[in-house]
């Protein structure tokens, strides 16, 4: 089968990025969720938070030009705007895992139909990095993971069951790949949207559980 | 006689850590907001065996040294230095960089026990609120969810988590007084703000000491009862021309362009 | 659209508040951390059966227009409209006078839960923290106990005590924005700004509205997400020459000399 | 037998003072423990806590001439002075049931020999104020308890167990009556101190549970 046209980081972010409402409090992780910073939809006022303690900052700053006491959680600097505020590490948790933040973006190795993520460790590495991930995935409202649909050599991703060990059960709500966009709903996973040019048929053949079709599946829109 | 909690230097503030301590240490992964001078003083003190509670165990001095750090020891420094026992962390190593400690571990020279930041957050608070323990739904179905009581409270399986206590805080602050009033910049506060007080002793290190009253009553981060000694950083430090490892230039660009 | 959280009237930050609802109040005792104008909307609204969260029951309007408050509504509004039916409070009554809410609850007319102060704050930061409890060493031995499952953590006995939700959050700030941004002054911070987000509506009654960055983002006390709506007081109101009571003088006499 | 002298509320008060160090951090309830705040010994700073959020006020402000937002515990107006620190109630408490408030100065109905607390109902009233007592009597390093030693009509109020609603067990470190001061330790109640005038056989009569007498048992010295 010929090799098909697979959304970049960048397309996936901005469908990602599609998501957020007006007056949405969104924590994005590392990687590639992080780029949906620079694709909030024109006129929507969406604040970012922080799990270092930071809610409302602006866009990243050129390296080495920002002050190293503003950063993200991942240790970028980013400049300041009107608006925001910093805290400690237990108000960010309070607020993270008291349901206050209303989206988190995050990448995942393996998402399973029940929602489960893995994404904090390789088994192959032995060692992990919860940090946050653990937290923001229990407590924020709504969880989009952004992730490609298979590993580098086709492998499913999105499984029955994750084989990964767990970051959180039950959490995930939207799945966004490079060629499809999936919802987590009570009988699985709902196919919403297909990558142009792919097929239903051809999503689920790289998809361990069955798909369940949305009668209104469409090709992804960004706009 | 006034309180002044003001030490005059950084070796006499830490200088009854003991070997087999557990030690807090403030920050959260960049260096900006870690006490680097009182770490580098527990290095110069040469304790082992410590435990430390720390977010992450640290990148070393040579990838902030390139990011223009003047003070830029971060955690890493008592990893190298193989004082540590065992770390208490939820950020232990890195994507982007092997650390000493990732090094360690796989040697089996230290030992590890993982948390989730929130969790970790509450237990340091749980100890400074005198609390017996607090029930989190984080860690449910995962490995921090092993070895631990679980409880079923209105329908929710919960985590029972006990507080983590410490010997010394060791914490960043940006400005604090004699009385050990603190008050911290932006993304610094993080957890110096909350270790300060969930350990037996608490030693603060700040940008700048001012006097009693410049900082007010509603911008005081940190009251005064939770700090036991502060001390000031020098303006000036000899700033060697330390050599950069290649390992740490790779890990420098990769920060760069990505974060840690 | 811009984020804008500030409603231009009491009566409709308060409109979708029904009765059976359970409401905190925000306020320490002295009218001043009270949020006096949301209580009178709230009053002025007439919804019954109210369950309301708060440190006290009241002491009354009489009591604090004679200290010279303008805005001198607190919980005791409710209570003697008979608005409630159940207050959780750890000062419910007074040492110095008989308020409204101990004759109802002499009368049989209002249900009442005593909570210890510090509990009390911990159940409702629970509730905004997504906690499913917390083990504290207070009110063993006591009648706080009684009907609370208890556990021996390393030796010590705890109470186990669970979160408080609420429908609604009725709060005093200083300042806020059009985020919902707020700082509190002085000891009007109480629980004020601990209930701004434990419960799912959060309303902000402030003295002053600012422009979106005027608040320093080191001295919010209390972020945007916690708090759904605010309003402004108004700088002039009607205040009309009330006449205060015998009872009340007496007690603003007590008041005045050894506080209430 | 003759009406011997007692101390007045001021001199109680003064005595109290006298257990305040360097740096202290003291919470005064209520009444005869506020007037300490008058007589702490010259040279020493000690740093006044109150419940509803402050730290390192001053004195009382003559009434209606104070900031009605800077108030103690009991809604009095205090001074401001330098160092002084204002949070939340959830903090007050963390400070105060941490381990982190030194000395606490309450009044007390009842006192048992164990040094359980019983200062928050009166029986007969059958409603009580709870308030921050409970968790004083637990969280803070030393607790005293400041009040007569018998009741108006001449019931002793330091008892082997007791009769009144409990606030806390086990807290209570030193009493000071208008008569005596009394350490609780190990084995019952220490006899320290009495007032002038007065022998220990006199004070024992006065209290329910036997007194251990302290060999270095000496008249209150206030200085």
């Amino acid at each position: 089968m010929q090799e098909k046209q697979k959304l970049d980081r960048e397309t996936i972010a901005l469908r990602v990025a599609k998501e957020f409402q007006d007056g949405d409090v969104v924590n994005l992780g590392l990687g590639l969720p992080g780029l949906a910073s620079n694709f909030v939809p024109s006129g929507r006022e969406v604040l970012f938070q922080a799990e270092i303690g930071v809610l409302g900052f602006g866009e990243l700053t050129a390296p080495g030009e920002g002050d190293y006491e503003l950063v993200n959680a991942s240790g970028q600097t980013v400049r300041e705007q009107p608006g925001m505020s910093c805290f400690d590490h237990a108000e960010s948790f309070v607020m993270i895992r008291g349901g206050h933040v209303d989206i988190s973006v995050m990448g995942a190795f393996q998402v399973s139909e029940k929602g489960d993520l893995a994404n904090y460790m390789v088994p192959e590495r032995k060692i992990g990095t919860i940090g946050g991930a653990m937290d923001l995935a229990i407590g924020t409202k709504k969880l989009i993971v952004a992730m490609n649909h298979t590993t580098k050599d086709g492998q499913p991703r999105i499984l029955k069951k994750c084989t990964y060990p767990i970051t959180a059960l039950n959490c995930v709500d939207l799945i966004v790949t490079d060629i499809a966009v999936m919802e987590v709903i009570e009988k699985g996973l709902l196919l919403r949207e297909v990558a142009p040019g792919w097929t239903p048929e051809e999503v689920q053949q790289l998809t361990e559980p069955a798909l369940i079709v949305d009668p209104d599946c469409q090709e992804i829109t960004l706009m | 006689m006034p309180i002044n909690k003001i030490v005059s230097s950084f070796d006499e503030a830490v200088a009854d850590i003991e070997d087999g301590a557990t030690i807090m240490v403030g920050g959260f992964g960049v260096v900006a907001g870690a006490p680097s001078l009182l770490l580098e003083a527990v290095a110069r003190k040469g304790v082992k065996e410590l435990t430390m509670v720390s977010n992450v165990c640290g990148f070393g001095k040579e990838v902030w040294k390139q990011l223009g750090f003047k003070f830029a020891e971060d955690p890493d420094i008592l990893v190298r230095n193989g004082q540590l026992k065992k770390a208490i962390a939820t950020a232990p190593v890195s994507a982007i960089y092997e650390n000493n400690f990732e090094r360690l571990l796989r040697a089996g020279k230290v030992e590890l026990e993982m948390a989730s930041q929130g969790s970790l957050a509450e237990r340091i608070r749980a100890a400074k609120a005198g609390l017996g323990g607090i029930y989190t739904p984080v860690g449910i179905g995962t490995v921090l969810e092993e070895g631990k009581e679980t409880k079923v409270i209105d329908g929710k399986k919960y985590i029972l988590e006990l507080p983590i206590k410490a010997d010394f805080a060791l914490i960043k602050a940006h400005k604090g007084d004699r009385w050990g009033n603190l008050v911290y910049r932006r993304t610094s506060r993080n957890f110096n703000a909350i270790m300060a007080g969930a350990a037996t002793v608490t030693i603060a290190e700040v940008d700048e000491i001012v006097e009693l009253g410049e900082l007010d009553a509603d911008v005081i981060h940190t009251p005064g009862p939770y700090v036991d000694r502060v001390v000031v950083r020098p303006k000036e430090i000899d700033d060697e021309d330390m050599e950069i490892s290649d390992k740490a230039k790779e890990s420098y660009e990769k920060f760069q362009k990505k974060g840690g």
